[in-house]
């Protein structure tokens, strides 16, 4: 085999989205195998569990780990992954930020189960099925699944990681790039995220139209108006977060006449994404009276599905207070 | 990422103040365990920090053992922050490495008693601040220029001599006064305590005098009504209300007033507290100043008909000072320095409605009575009854709306004395039995208790108990057609009914309805009761919270007049120390952009009331002029990428004082 | 569980110019109250980043106070209005993060309301005793079976 | 008003005060008040109760609040000022001290019966007062008063502590009300001294004594009759006149009305009705005053 740097490809808790990411490179694809050799990509191709196992400690390259952990098996994958590779990148919002499954923190693994393999309304289960940890096989050789953890929780808090590359899905541009800067070998800071350090508004094609004194006083949703395709999206009202939000997407949502809901999480500045772009948007609320104040602020539905859309279990609540300890 | 500035080499010193903290703390194990927190190099613990070898041992330290931080665990940071600044660069830090923590006020004051808990907090908010002061960084000390010009509002003798000690050390004072004349309650009186000279006679000439300066701007019947910058810098608009006459052309002949249409005056004459009766044109007293007369629109025939002669108009002539067609007038000002000597109300005496003020007409109040001695009053100095007849007998009730649940609960400081001053001028007009009610003589003061002496001597009876109701019900024939006092005499412990002619309710003295108003405006505190809050009621009496805000008078709280004068002379002299000094220190604890990380989202710029943030159009970024921010850190919390930040509040700074106090490690 | 008694920590955090003064003055008055909280001194109310509760709530507080000027008094002039929106807010996050609403309070205790700040102390962490220690996540426990209820 | 009010007389309206509840009811039809009275009410638990088990005055005085919430009605108009206070100061301490909450709350659950929710207590006067006014009192007046100035007479209890009666220092609302009705008064300074009150009954001559005080005053303002709001006073200062002339060998005798009897009068309702007959010591010159009626038109 080549001494070409050898990269990895895994995904866990993710909607494959980041996947496609590497797809989409389209031809620079012929770039990225020209300078890497791929030793693990389940989803493309045909490499076992037993072959990582195979091989040497660090012997992979990087690794770039998509989807957050939320099964026993993810969680030894990515242990198995760290033990076998020199660099570990947090690839994509669920891995980096725990990401929309993540939003499962607001329940417990029972509430889960339940509601996908009792309540949905796409559900016909009479028996009450549900997937078990261990199951025997007509009586013999028993099969075992990996278990649903009750808390989502996003690489980092499993396993060191070495840099991220942030969205929902990183943009193939975001990813290049951050190939680029690992081959390259001037190796930026570990624990880096490998985007801009900006908020979106800098590179926001909308940017001039803001008014310098925005001030709310009605929240709408995106499917209640006619957008108007020039305007700032917050100045019309709509819930934007691209003001809290790292840059390096290239406001493409915001380009598609779509308010930014913060896939590529807070700059480093910020601890937490939720909390900081709720202080800023309520801020803007145009009242002194508490009643109104209350008023205007109930036109945000879902606060936590809004504001930690992709980043609940990377904040310092991580989930919902178990109601059973 | 914002970092620790260096290796922190930390001195940790707690404070015993004698035994306000020792005597619940234990600072010995407080200091012992400090010493062994990270960075830490020295921790001591001394029976007054803030004392000069409290502050060398900082010093010496500092040579001896390198440190470069300081943590002082004493009292509230508002009453030494500055001093344990200073200690840090006397000893050649940055003012800005020295951090305090309150153990006292927020510790052992508030859990007496508690001494494991109380150790237990100290040993956490200790922790807190040497986790927080790694952080800190140098800062520049910041300076503001000031005005030299300064605005007094009220015009009672706090204001007027305020007014003049400024003026005459050649500051600019603009003088604002509501009422058409200045002189305030002062005025008002006949006679001062203890010494019984006359009011007018000391107070006239003061008012004239500031009429007369070059330095004074007298504006009368005015109010301000806005108040926006800061120490230094203030600007302040004033309006003033119209008196319909011009105040520069009017001369005082008083012709108008003889000319009115109404031959009588017959209009309740507020500077007589309505014994006395005046006319829709009027002077409120001969010596008022200005000596200009005011119309009132209230009860003026032209004002409420439009149908009047104007024989005041022809009355004046040619000078033309009546004008009908004034208008409010607005001034905007800028001033460096503000002396508020707004002063104080008396108590409605409808308020105890058992001693029947306005039910029984012999019922009065000290002001109205202090009226009636006055030669210059309504009745030319005559005590009199309303139907005219001498009193023989006067019963003088203290206290009255003071030391009181249903009123107020505090001694109003000069009704004791003020009485005594009434007894004993009521005696010498009327030769009438003086009976004083009181709960308890209060004469603290230069001849005050020599001047109750007097009067025992003088035959003034003296009645030891608080009086229960006044009452015309007549038990037996000497009661008939007389004022009953019903009272517990606490000396013979008996209630006694004492039939009297007249009865002197002592109101005491309460802040303005409109204190809150005036708080508002200038952004000062005022306790539970209302009076406005000093910086410290020792240390700083006449200073106020807001930088370059003084106090003089009672609208600090009730006083006598030499007090008044004597903290109105403090105000002026602290005003003038600032303006003098041409600029003040200010706190550097102001918000700044970190440019390179601001996208421009302009989040910022309308959360800042002070207008201190823009948007730099060529950068496309926020800046903040530290001139005009005041450091309040709204805009910081607000920024969503965290790009805006405060110095002495830098989100690790708050961070780490939260995980510390939460020892999270 | 047990048996000590449980004590709320309570962080605290003050304004400069109104809450911090009362917390002052109801020393200086030496009025008593219950020793469980710890104060955070600010300038403003308005400076309380809601990143600072949830960091409080995550690094162990069982109750966070917030105290500014009371409306229409802020030193700032309109520090603590910012403070109510974004408290506002916080507190439908809190709520659906299943932290109890007496852990979370605001309260307007201006510089001459000693007394209030004192009784608001005790008021709360005695509600927080009530509530017991805030356990934000439970142990992770691999059960032999998934259950679905 | 059309609901109406609930009505709890308590045992004076039914003994010692029955000229009291007559006027009352006389008094409301002429108003077309309704008056409900509530259904199996019982002590309010006033004066020895009180006195010797607070407890059980606040529970049985609970009872009555309890059994009014459950006649669905919101207002209780109670005329006895001993009632009247008892009420309020249950309903008031229930509130205030759980303790006394929760005692009350276990009494009542004994006899299967919730805690009420406060509900509003109200005197007849200031029933009329609020609910009527002076002026419609004014526009109804079809008698002329004959009978000389009187002199208003509140006693202790109705108005203090509480105080939505009227005013506790020098109330007024008697006055007006009567001065409506075209009854002068007089200006009474001990229209809220004791009147005797039970003291009659136990250290006799102190509760005389104070009596006395009060008609010695009444007849030296010049009033030719008391009027009171409360039964107790009404009775203390009628039936032992004889006795304060003998005290204070003058002659204080005269009529002591219920407020509710002179305006019932005035708006025309029959002397009898009023229970004017009922007098102790001056009848006479009260029914003579009463029966002079002279029928005039509204608006005297």
């Amino acid at each position: 085999m080549s001494d070409k740097p050898k990269v990895a490809f895994y995904w866990c808790a993710s909607c494959g989205g980041c996947e496609e990411t590497v797809v989409d490179l389209e031809e620079k694809i012929l770039d990225v195998v020209a300078a890497v050799d791929i030793v693990f990509w389940p989803v493309a191709l045909d490499f076992k569990r037993k072959d990582v196992e195979a091989m040497p400690d660090g012997a992979i390259t990087a690794t770039f780990l998509n989807g957050a952990i939320r099964t026993t098996e993810q969680e030894e994958m990515a242990h198995l992954l760290r033990k076998k590779s020199q660099l570990l990148i947090a690839f994509g919002a669920c891995s980096q930020l725990g990401g929309i499954p993540g939003l499962a923190n607001l329940w417990d693994r029972r509430r889960v189960m339940t509601a996908v393999y009792r309540e949905a309304p796409s559900t016909v289960n009479p028996q009450g099925t549900a997937p078990q940890a261990k199951h025997a096989h007509d009586g013999k050789q028993s099969v075992t699944l990996p278990t649903l953890f009750d808390t989502v929780k996003t690489l980092d808090q499993t396993v060191e990681v070495d840099y991220y590359v942030p969205g929902c899905p990183p943009t193939p541009k975001i990813l290049l790039q951050a190939v680029q800067t690992l081959l390259s070998g001037k190796l930026p800071e570990k624990g880096a995220v490998l985007a801009p350090d900006t908020a979106l508004c800098e590179e926001c094609p909308r940017k001039d139209t803001r008014p310098e004194k925005l001030t709310i006083k009605e929240w709408k949703r995106p499917h209640e108006i006619l957008i108007d395709p020039e305007k700032c999206l917050l100045a019309q009202g709509l819930l934007c977060l691209g003001s809290a939000t790292r840059g390096g997407c290239e406001a493409m949502c915001v380009k598609g006449n779509m308010p930014c809901t913060g896939c590529f999480g807070p700059t480093s500045r910020v601890r937490d994404f939720g909390a900081k772009s709720l202080s800023a948007l309520a801020s803007l609320v145009d009242s002194n009276d508490e009643a109104e104040i209350g008023k205007i602020l109930a036109q945000i539905p879902d606060p936590v599905g809004t504001l930690y859309r992709y980043s609940l279990p990377a904040s310092p609540l991580r989930r919902k207070k178990p109601e059973v300890i | 990422m914002f970092e620790t500035n260096g290796t922190a080499r930390i001195g940790v010193y707690v404070c015993h103040c004698g035994t306000n903290i020792a005597g619940t703390v234990d600072v010995k194990s407080l200091a012992e365990y400090a010493a062994g927190l990270p960075g830490v190099v020295v921790s001591r613990e001394y029976k007054y920090m803030c004392s000069d070898p409290g502050q060398e041992l900082i010093n010496s330290d500092v040579r001896e053992h390198k440190l470069n931080r300081i943590v002082v665990a004493s009292c509230s940071p508002l009453l030494h922050e500055h001093t344990f600044r200073t200690a840090a660069e006397k000893s050649g830090l940055n003012p800005y490495y020295a951090h305090m923590v309150n153990i006292r006020e927020h510790d052992s004051w508030v859990h007496q008693g508690e001494k494991e808990a109380a150790t237990e907090k100290a040993k956490d908010l200790v922790r807190a601040a040497v986790r927080r002061i790694r952080y800190h960084k140098p800062l520049e000390k910041g300076y503001v220029p000031i005005d030299p010009n300064v605005l007094i509002v009220g015009g009672g003798i706090a204001g007027i001599h305020a007014a003049l000690t400024m003026a005459n050390a050649g500051k600019h004072v603009y003088l604002v006064e509501r009422e058409p004349t200045i002189g305030g309650h002062m005025a008002k009186f006949d006679k001062t305590f203890p010494t019984l000279d006359c009011a007018a006679c000391i107070l006239t000439p003061k008012m004239t005098s500031v009429k007369a300066h070059p330095n004074i701007t007298l504006w009368t019947l005015s109010e301000v009504t806005n108040v926006e910058g800061f120490v230094g810098n203030y600007e302040v608009t004033v309006t003033r209300h119209p008196r319909y006459v011009h105040e520069d052309l009017c001369a005082g002949c008083l012709q108008c007033i003889e000319a009115c249409v109404y031959k009588q005056p017959r209009f309740d004459d507020e500077f007589n507290v309505g014994l006395g009766k005046r006319k829709p044109v009027y002077i409120p007293f001969p010596q008022a100043v200005p000596q200009v007369v005011l119309i009132d629109p209230e009860t003026c025939i032209q004002f409420k008909k439009g149908t009047c002669k104007k024989t005041c108009v022809e009355a004046c002539g040619d000078r033309q000072a009546i004008d009908f067609e004034q208008k409010d007038e607005v001034k905007k000002i800028k001033v460096g320095t503000v002396i508020l000597a707004t002063g104080f109300q008396t108590v409605a005496a409808e308020r105890v409605p058992y001693y029947r003020y306005g039910v029984y007409p012999n019922v009065y109040t000290s002001l109205e009575v202090e009226r009636l001695i006055n030669a210059s009053g309504p009745t030319g100095g005559e005590v009199v009854l309303r139907d005219g007849t001498k009193p023989k007998s006067v019963g003088i009730i203290h206290c009255v709306g003071s030391r009181d649940e249903y009123t107020n609960k505090w001694c109003s400081r000069v009704c004791c004395m003020y009485s005594l001053k009434l007894a004993h001028l009521i005696k010498e007009h009327t030769h009438a039995e003086v009976f004083n009610f009181y709960i308890d003589m209060r004469t603290p003061g230069k001849g005050f208790e020599e001047f109750y002496h007097r009067l025992l001597k003088e035959g003034v009876h003296f009645i030891r108990g608080r009086v229960a109701e006044v009452t015309d019900w007549a038990d037996d024939a000497s009661e008939e057609g007389k004022l009953v006092l019903r009272v517990e005499d606490t000396m013979s412990a008996m209630v006694r009914r004492i039939p009297v002619d007249m009865v002197v309710l002592s109101m005491g003295l309460e802040p303005h309805a409109d204190a809150p108003e005036v708080r508002r405006l200038f952004n000062i505190s005022c306790g539970g009761e209302g009076f406005f809050t000093e910086r410290h009621p020792k240390l700083a009496p006449v200073s106020t919270f807001t930088d370059g805000i003084f106090l003089a008078g009672c609208c600090q709280g009730p006083k006598d007049i030499p007090d008044t004068v004597a903290q109105a002379g403090a105000a002026a002299s602290e005003a003038m120390a600032l303006i003098d000094a041409g600029s003040v220190e200010i706190e550097p604890n102001t918000a700044y952009v970190v440019e390179e990380a601001c996208s421009g989202c302009r989040t910022c710029i309308v959360l800042c009331p002070f207008s201190a943030i823009s948007f730099v159009q060529e950068k496309k970024k926020a800046a903040v002029n530290a001139a005009l921010c005041k450091g309040c850190g709204t805009c910081v919390a607000g920024c969503p990428s965290g790009s805006l930040r405060q110095n002495l509040f830098e989100d690790e700074q708050i961070f780490e004082e939260i995980e510390g106090v939460l020892n999270y490690a | 569980m047990p048996e000590e008694k449980f004590e709320p920590k309570i962080v605290a955090f003050f304004c400069n110019w109104c809450t911090y003064m009362a917390a002052d003055s109801a020393g200086t008055s030496r009025m008593q109250y219950v020793p469980n909280a710890r104060v955070v001194r600010l300038m403003c109310s308005g400076r309380i980043d809601p990143q600072f509760v949830l960091d409080a709530f995550a690094k162990g507080a069982d109750g966070v106070l917030i105290g500014g000027c009371h409306p229409g008094d802020c030193h700032y002039q309109e520090g603590n209005y910012k403070t109510l929106r974004r408290i506002t807010l916080l507190k439908r996050v809190l709520k659906e993060m299943g932290i109890e609403e007496d852990r979370f309070r605001l309260e307007w205790i201006s510089a001459a309301e000693a007394d209030r700040l004192r009784t608001t102390v005790n008021d709360m962490v005695e509600k927080v005793r009530a509530l017991g220690p805030l356990r934000l996540s439970a142990k992770e426990v691999i059960p032999e079976e998934v259950a679905v209820s | 008003m059309s609901e109406g009010y609930l009505y709890f007389p308590g045992c004076s309206l039914k003994g010692t005060g029955r000229a009291y509840e007559e006027s009352l009811l006389t008094l409301f039809r002429l108003l077309d008040l309704k008056l409900e009275e509530l259904d199996d009410w019982n002590c309010c638990g006033a004066t020895s109760y009180m006195s010797i088990d607070e407890g059980a005055a606040f529970a049985l005085s609970a009872r009555n609040l309890a059994l009014a919430q459950k006649s669905g009605k919101n207002q209780i108009v109670v005329p006895c000022a001993a009632c009247y206070l008892v009420l309020k100061k249950t309903q008031d301490y229930v509130e205030r001290y759980p303790e006394i909450r929760d005692h009350v709350t276990a009494s009542l659950r004994s006899v299967k019966l919730p805690m009420a929710e406060p509900l509003a207590i109200r005197h007849p006067l200031e029933v009329l007062y609020n609910d009527i006014g002076v002026g419609r009192i004014r526009s109804k007046v079809v008698r002329k008063w004959a009978g000389g100035p009187i002199a208003c007479y509140y006693g202790c209890q109705a108005v203090r502590p509480y105080y939505e009666v009227d005013k506790p220092v020098d109330p007024t609302r008697m006055e007006e009300l009567l001065e409506a009705a075209g009854i002068p008064s007089v200006p009474y300074s001990l229209k809220t001294k004791c009147c005797g009150g039970s003291l009659t009954g136990t250290i006799h001559e102190v509760g005389v004594r104070l009596n006395a005080i009060l008609l010695k005053e009444a007849v030296r303002k010049g009033a030719k009759a008391i009027v009171t709001l409360c039964p107790l006073c009404q009775f203390n200062l009628d039936a032992y006149q004889s006795e304060v002339c003998k005290l204070t060998n003058q002659d204080l005798r005269m009529p002591v009305f219920f407020f509710t009897q002179l305006l019932g009068w005035a708006l025309g309702g029959d002397p009898r009705e009023l229970g004017v007959h009922r007098f102790i010591s001056d009848a006479a010159s009260a029914k003579q005053w009463l029966s002079e009626a002279k029928e005039v038109a509204a608006h005297v």
